[in-house]
């Protein structure tokens, strides 16, 4: 698990420190007017600005659910119902995954750029974020597993039922987080990781983190 | 790979080999644009075909149409169609022309093959998401399709699949069981199609731009495309979770849209409390940012081939992109004009009223650019020109009558009937097509190397144009005189009297559609036979037309991007091709007319 | 080819509107006392549609007249005023027009939906569902009977649930398929919906209004000529949508009466 | 020898002539002499049915212009017979007389937005036509409780529209409707075996019913169902009477 990395030219930096040929490279000429808003050095490898594209459409999605689930609560058949505890367990789990995964980024960062010419052991933090990740999963089956043991299920009352829809979509995404970090993990491994992808990865991690948080707000308030 | 001094090499993934790798899953923008327009093609057919025996229906009610038994298990005992089938035919109509074909063509098809080479990229930055998108959207257009034989026929529920019509299962009608929920599995898998498409358009736009290729020197049909896929990873974000509640209200007994207490065949219904102005909310909210997803591109596509065909560029070109921009924009904010009647508050009726209203605004806008533009301007007259003239008058006509729609309080007398029915069908119907045809018209040399036949092109536009108008403006007087949308049959009320307009609209609707199959044949016929194109037939001056050959090669512009050295349209200049300078020339050229 | 282009737009934006000034298929005559607002609304906003249609329908094809074909040599122009103008033009013609309609527009609606009932207006309750419209007449104790989804039967006309047997207030109750009302007499129309979505849209009485299940709904309106009008369902509900209907009678008070003596003795 | 040949030919004749008269026997009988008749009556007053307002279609609302039409669950006649009462036996029955479904096609006609007959009695797997004799679209519903493996279908018939020919696997009392028009509703009561339905006047009469001891059930839609035991000896017909009692 001490793996080492000491290999600088195969993991791709990123294009942060020197400008790099080939595509998506528009560094522009001096426009005719003068004055072009958009027209930047170099642009971003697509990853970082794909992600935050990503981000915005999970985040329209689950905007969607809110406002079902907001409107829904008005009616008069709903009824509150108390969230199993093994949540605030897996919420800990969850940012504890976040920080193991950032501790690593920030290791392999530095060493991308430089600033160290070797890095202890980013993978097993890369394993231990994705370990917890995955015991997060398992975590929200056992809250489902104790939400049926009180004969609560997806069609007994509308908050049941937002809750298991609810987390149900969000464990999904953290599965496919989850197979984004094994990519992570492997590419590394390969020596072929680029700087953009684990930042897209480590982004794309952190806000499952922040949209647990927000959907655990919003299944225990009692609006 | 840190070489500098390979700057602009071009050189990612070597060109596939293999057939499947080539044609059917490859990750090639090009293809996959193709592979779309294929789609579209074929979606088109379906829908107009669709719409014809609804015609016919609605002319004659009890014709026997040959062979319709064939369509459908019960829809059609002894040929003559019944009103579920009718009703199922429309919905079907209307989601695959919506979903299929009005959002895949201009958007997902023209904007795939050219968006990347109009910004001077040799690809999307994702294209196994590329790759996935075209086949989900696929997979999703079988899925809708396979409807017509699973249980008891396609959903009848309408595209806007109102709940709880669409949410309390097989007792609402024939296909409300199992066809709404193949049905919103359809339009779910859409969405991640769509979602993935948005994401590398946008991610295209912002990162792949090639040198000098600020983003106002993109060409308006790129800056359409860029801000529909903006529109789009919003809208179809809010679709997919409204289509995985109407799933789970079906089969696993969840009541998100099912309200209590509804008895149907004397039974009470076993939801409760479900919200059925919810599934409204949700869905207007996608829906109408969905008209300007159709129609965006189009407008996008028109003022490209226009700007070309005129030999001038556009009054503004910086005022359309923000017009186009504000369309986005407003277009979430007066989704409520959908359900002015629909019980939701009155003031909120009020309150949605006015952004309707002013949307008009950038609407006006660019239509005045576009005549403004035309003035002074050397207009060439060819079957891509045609249809994008013919594209601005028909959403004149179909806009202004959305002057009506837009306030509550004569929206009261048209809501649900024809007129509105006349109105999308202009607006985001035929004008849409328009811009697809012009697009193909336009951009069919570069696609397959051969020019369209240009006597065909233009006796398909004559059809079109004039027949058109011959469906569609009776639509706005039947709506006038009342008469209802959605229905299958007239009975012997008062619009009765309004058959004899509908059997016009039908011989109407049957002429045109037939000279839709002059384009078919126009289409095919060009692609193995037609003249072989040149690099630019059309002189004109964006990336798209500086390929090193013609279809371009598989990275699109060969072992070196182009740099960019000017706004996308530089007509009425002086240089040394002529009247127009491409936008990858570095030569510098005195522009002759620009003293404003 | 361009010129016959300008001559067919101009001929079909011409023959467009000669249906609408001619009124060949127009709206049905105004028998309430609210549409009259509506009305002028309407025509209002179709001049201005009418003007900006045809107007941008003739530039349209006066440019593409007199600018294709150029000769050779020939210069491009530029629009006087360029982009400018015309978002000018756009804020302040369209601005103004769309403000306008939009103020005027707002006062027939609140016409119809922020006025209150009056308190001596007549209740009827109507029900839909697929695919017919039931009324309720709360009969001479002026009260409606409670309604029990449990006990509504089609087969048996019980279409409100109405417990007869136990329930004093259902016994006067009249349920019909055909709604009655007086003529100038304001009506309070309770509406709500059995199944599915439905609307209530008379033509004639510039009413158009959704049933949504799970709400109760009301409008309000006085019909001031006598007559039988249809009810159609506007909102797509089904198979039957096409054949949901129902009749509106404007009676005077005696004929009124009448017709409800006769349906009492139906129930 | 001679005796003995002549004694066996005379045995096997016996034999021969008494098994063939046992299988003629039965042949004959259930060829259908026998059967149960009888007649179904109304004790008391005949409730009051409610008329039918059929104003929404205007087709419907002129074939009932001169005389409304009323609500057909208890229909009696000048006797006191109570028609439209469903008879069938519910005990009794060898299997034989259960095997196959009568090859006879019954026919529900839609009528001046009525059903016609309002309750039609079949046996399970025997087919039945629904044709329509109007000018308007009928929508047939029949609401059959899956559960029993009768599938529910809905489907409609526009006028110049082909007959739709269906059977039902499993007995069961269906209720059928129109779902356009929502007043028209009607029965068909799937049973086993042979059954009968009373005509204006509340008589009936099963055939084809083999002598044996047997137990009749009369159903009819409001009042429920009621059941005989019932003898039929060979060549006399067994005889039932029912009396409803009015609510």
């Amino acid at each position: 698990m001490a793996t080492t990395v000491h290999e600088p030219p195969k993991i791709d930096a990123g294009r942060d420190s020197t400008r790099l040929p080939g595509n998506g490279n528009s560094r522009n000429l001096v426009p005719a007017d003068g004055k072009l808003p958009a027209v930047r050095d170099y642009s971003p490898p697509p990853a970082s600005t794909g992600i935050w594209v990503v981000l915005a459409s999970i985040g329209m999605s689950f905007l969607a659910f809110t406002s079902a689930l907001v409107v829904r609560k008005a009616a008069l058949d709903w009824q509150h119902l108390t969230l199993p505890p093994i949540l605030y367990l897996n919420t800990l789990v969850l940012i504890a995954s976040s920080f193991a995964l950032e501790v690593a980024r920030r290791r392999i960062g530095a060493f991308m750029r430089r600033r160290e010419s070797q890095v202890a052991s980013p993978t097993r933090w890369l394993y231990m974020a994705l370990f917890l990740g995955l015991l997060f999963v398992a975590g929200q089956y056992g809250a489902w597993l104790q939400l049926r043991s009180q004969g609560l299920y997806l069609s007994t009352n509308p908050n049941s039922s937002f809750f298991y829809v609810l987390t149900a979509i969000h464990a999904l995404h953290v599965l496919g987080g989850l197979t984004g970090l094994a990519r992570v993990v492997y590419r590394l491994n390969k020596s072929i990781l680029r700087k953009s992808t684990l930042d897209a990865t480590a982004y794309y991690w952190h806000f499952m983190d922040g949209l647990w948080l927000y959907l655990l707000v919003l299944l225990w308030m009692k609006l | 790979m840190h070489d500098a001094s390979a700057h602009n090499q071009v050189a990612h993934h070597a060109p596939p080999t293999s057939f499947i790798r080539k044609h059917v899953f490859s990750l090639d923008h090009k293809v996959i644009g193709k592979q779309y327009y294929g789609l579209a093609l074929v979606a088109v057919l379906v829908g107009m075909a669709l719409s014809w025996l609804m015609r016919i229906h609605l002319g004659w009610t009890n014709f026997a149409i040959p062979g319709l038994h064939l369509l459908s298990k019960n829809g059609a005992p002894g040929n003559v169609m019944t009103p579920e089938f009718y009703l199922q035919l429309m919905t079907m109509h209307a989601t695959i022309m919506v979903f299929f074909v009005l959002t895949t063509a201009p958007f997902a098809a023209f904007g795939n093959y050219f968006l990347p080479i109009q910004v001077g990229a040799e690809d999307m930055p994702f294209p196994h998401f590329n790759m996935m998108s075209f086949w989900v959207t696929f997979v999703a257009f079988l899925v809708l399709v396979s409807s017509f034989f699973v249980g008891q026929g396609p959903t009848l529920g309408g595209w806007t699949q109102y709940a709880p019509l669409s949410a309390l299962g097989e007792v609402t009608g024939p296909g409300q069981g199992s066809g709404v929920v193949l049905w919103a599995i359809s339009i779910a898998m859409f969405c991640v199609g769509q979602l993935l498409g948005s994401l590398n358009f946008i991610t295209t736009t912002l990162d792949m731009r090639t040198r000098g290729m600020s983003l106002w020197r993109l060409p308006l049909s790129s800056w359409s495309w860029f801000i529909t896929s903006c529109m789009g990873l919003t809208a179809f974000a809010v679709l997919m979770p409204a289509c995985i509640l109407l799933i789970l209200d079906h089969v696993a007994g969840t009541s998100f849209f099912a309200p209590g207490g509804s008895v149907i065949n004397d039974q009470v219904q076993p939801h409760s409390g479900g919200s059925t102005l919810l599934w409204q909310h949700l869905f207007w909210f996608f829906g109408h940012p969905e008209v300007y997803i159709a129609i965006v591109p189009g407008m996008g596509i028109v003022s490209h081939v226009l700007v070309t065909n005129m030999r001038k560029p556009m009054l503004s070109h910086r005022v359309l992109v923000y017009s186009f921009g504000a369309l986005a924009v407003l277009s979430y904010m007066v989704y409520g004009h959908h359900m002015f009647v629909s019980g939701m508050n009155p003031v909120s009726s009020l309150a949605f009223s006015f952004p309707t209203l002013i949307i008009t605004i950038p609407s006006t806008v660019i239509v005045l650019i576009w005549l403004g533009s035309l003035y002074g301007a050397k207009l060439r007259i060819n079957a891509a020109s045609l249809f994008s003239l013919g594209f601005i008058s028909m959403f004149i006509a179909g806009g202004v009558s959305g002057f009506f729609l837009a306030q509550p309080s004569t929206d009261i007398m048209l809501h649900a009937t024809y007129f509105v029915v006349g109105h999308f069908h202009m607006v985001m119907g035929v004008a849409a097509m328009f811009g697809i045809f012009a697009g193909t018209y336009f951009w069919f040399p570069k696609m397959f190397g051969r020019m369209m036949n240009e006597t065909l092109g233009r006796i398909h536009f004559w059809f079109s144009f004039v027949g058109a108008y011959a469906i569609f403006m009776p639509f706005h007087y039947l709506g006038m005189a009342g008469n209802v949308r959605r229905y299958q049959a007239f009975t012997p009320d008062y619009m009765q009297p309004l058959v004899p307009l509908h059997q016009f609209i039908t011989i109407a609707a049957l002429v045109t559609g037939v000279a839709q199959l002059v384009f078919l044949y126009n289409l095919f016929h060009s692609r193995f036979w037609g003249k072989p194109a040149s690099d630019n037939p059309w002189q004109a001056t964006s990336l798209e037309w500086s390929t090193p050959t013609t279809p371009p090669p598989h990275n699109n512009f060969g072992d070196k991007l182009p740099e960019v050295y000017h706004d996308p349209y530089q007509y009425g200049v002086e240089s040394s091709l002529g009247d127009y300078v491409m936008q990858a020339s570095p030569e510098q050229v005195k522009t002759v007319h620009d003293e404003a | 080819m361009a010129k016959f282009f300008a001559i067919t737009i101009l001929v079909i934006a011409i023959l467009s509107a000669i249906p609408i000034l001619r009124h060949t298929w127009w709206m049905a005559e105004d028998i309430s006392t609210h549409g009259a607002p509506i009305d002028e609304q309407m025509s209002e906003t179709m001049a201005e549609a009418g003007i900006s249609f045809l107007a941008s329908q003739f530039i349209l094809a006066f440019f593409i007249w007199k600018f294709s074909n150029p000769r050779p040599g020939e210069k491009i122009k530029n629009f006087p005023g360029g982009a400018k103008a015309m978002v000018w033009a756009a804020v302040l013609l369209v601005g103004t027009e769309v403000l306008a309609l939009g103020v005027f527009g707002a006062k027939a609606w609140a016409n119809v939906y922020f006025t209150p009932p009056s308190s001596s207006a007549m209740p009827v309750q109507v029900q839909s569902g697929q695919f017919a419209f039931y009324f309720r007449y709360p009969g001479p104790d002026g009260k409606f009977a409670p309604i029990h989804p449990e006990l509504i039967s089609e087969s048996t006309q019980n279409f409100y649930g109405l417990d007869t047997n136990n329930d004093p207030d259902a016994k006067d109750d009249i349920v019909t398929a055909e709604m009655a009302i007086p003529v100038n007499r304001e009506i309070h129309l309770l509406m709500h919906s059995k199944d599915v979505g439905h609307s209530f849209f008379v033509p004639e009485l510039r009413v158009q209004q959704d049933f949504v299940p799970g709400l109760d709904l009301s409008l309000h309106f006085t019909a001031t000529k006598v007559g039988r009008y249809e009810i159609v369902c506007t909102q797509l509900c089904g198979l039957g949508h096409y054949n949901m209907k129902a009749y509106l009678s404007v009676l005077s008070q005696q004929d009124f009466d009448d017709w409800m003596k006769k349906e009492a003795a139906m129930q | 020898m001679r005796k003995e040949s002549s004694f066996a030919a005379v045995l096997s004749a016996v034999v021969l002539v008494c098994s063939g008269a046992l299988i003629l026997n039965q042949k004959v009988s259930a060829a259908g002499e026998g059967k149960i008749s009888g007649t179904v009556r109304l004790d008391g007053p005949a409730p009051h049915m409610k008329g039918i307002e059929m104003s929404k279609d205007p087709y419907c609302a002129k074939a009932h212009a001169n005389e409304p039409a009323h609500l057909e669950q208890v229909v009696v006649g000048s006797n006191g017979g109570l028609q439209n009462v469903v008879l069938y036996i519910t005990e009794g029955l060898p299997a034989s007389a259960l095997a196959e479904a009568p090859k006879e096609v019954l026919v529900f006609d839609q009528k001046n937005c009525m059903y016609t007959p309002h309750v039609l009695a079949m046996d399970a797997g025997q087919t039945f036509k629904v044709t329509s004799s109007d000018q308007t679209t009928h929508n047939i519903h029949p609401l059959p409780n899956p559960m029993t493996g009768n599938i529910p279908w809905n489907q409609s018939q526009p006028p110049g529209a082909a007959p739709i020919e269906k059977s039902w696997k499993a007995p069961e009392v269906i209720p059928v409707k129109c779902n356009i028009h929502p007043w028209m509703n009607g029965w068909h009561v799937v049973v086993k075996g042979p059954y009968a339905v009373t005509d204006g006047s509340g008589n009936y009469s099963i055939n084809n019913v083999p002598p044996g001891n047997y137990a009749v059930t009369a159903w009819q839609e409001l009042y429920g169902t009621q059941t005989q035991k019932v003898t039929v000896a060979a060549g006399k017909a067994g005889t039932a009477d029912f009396t409803f009692k009015a609510k």
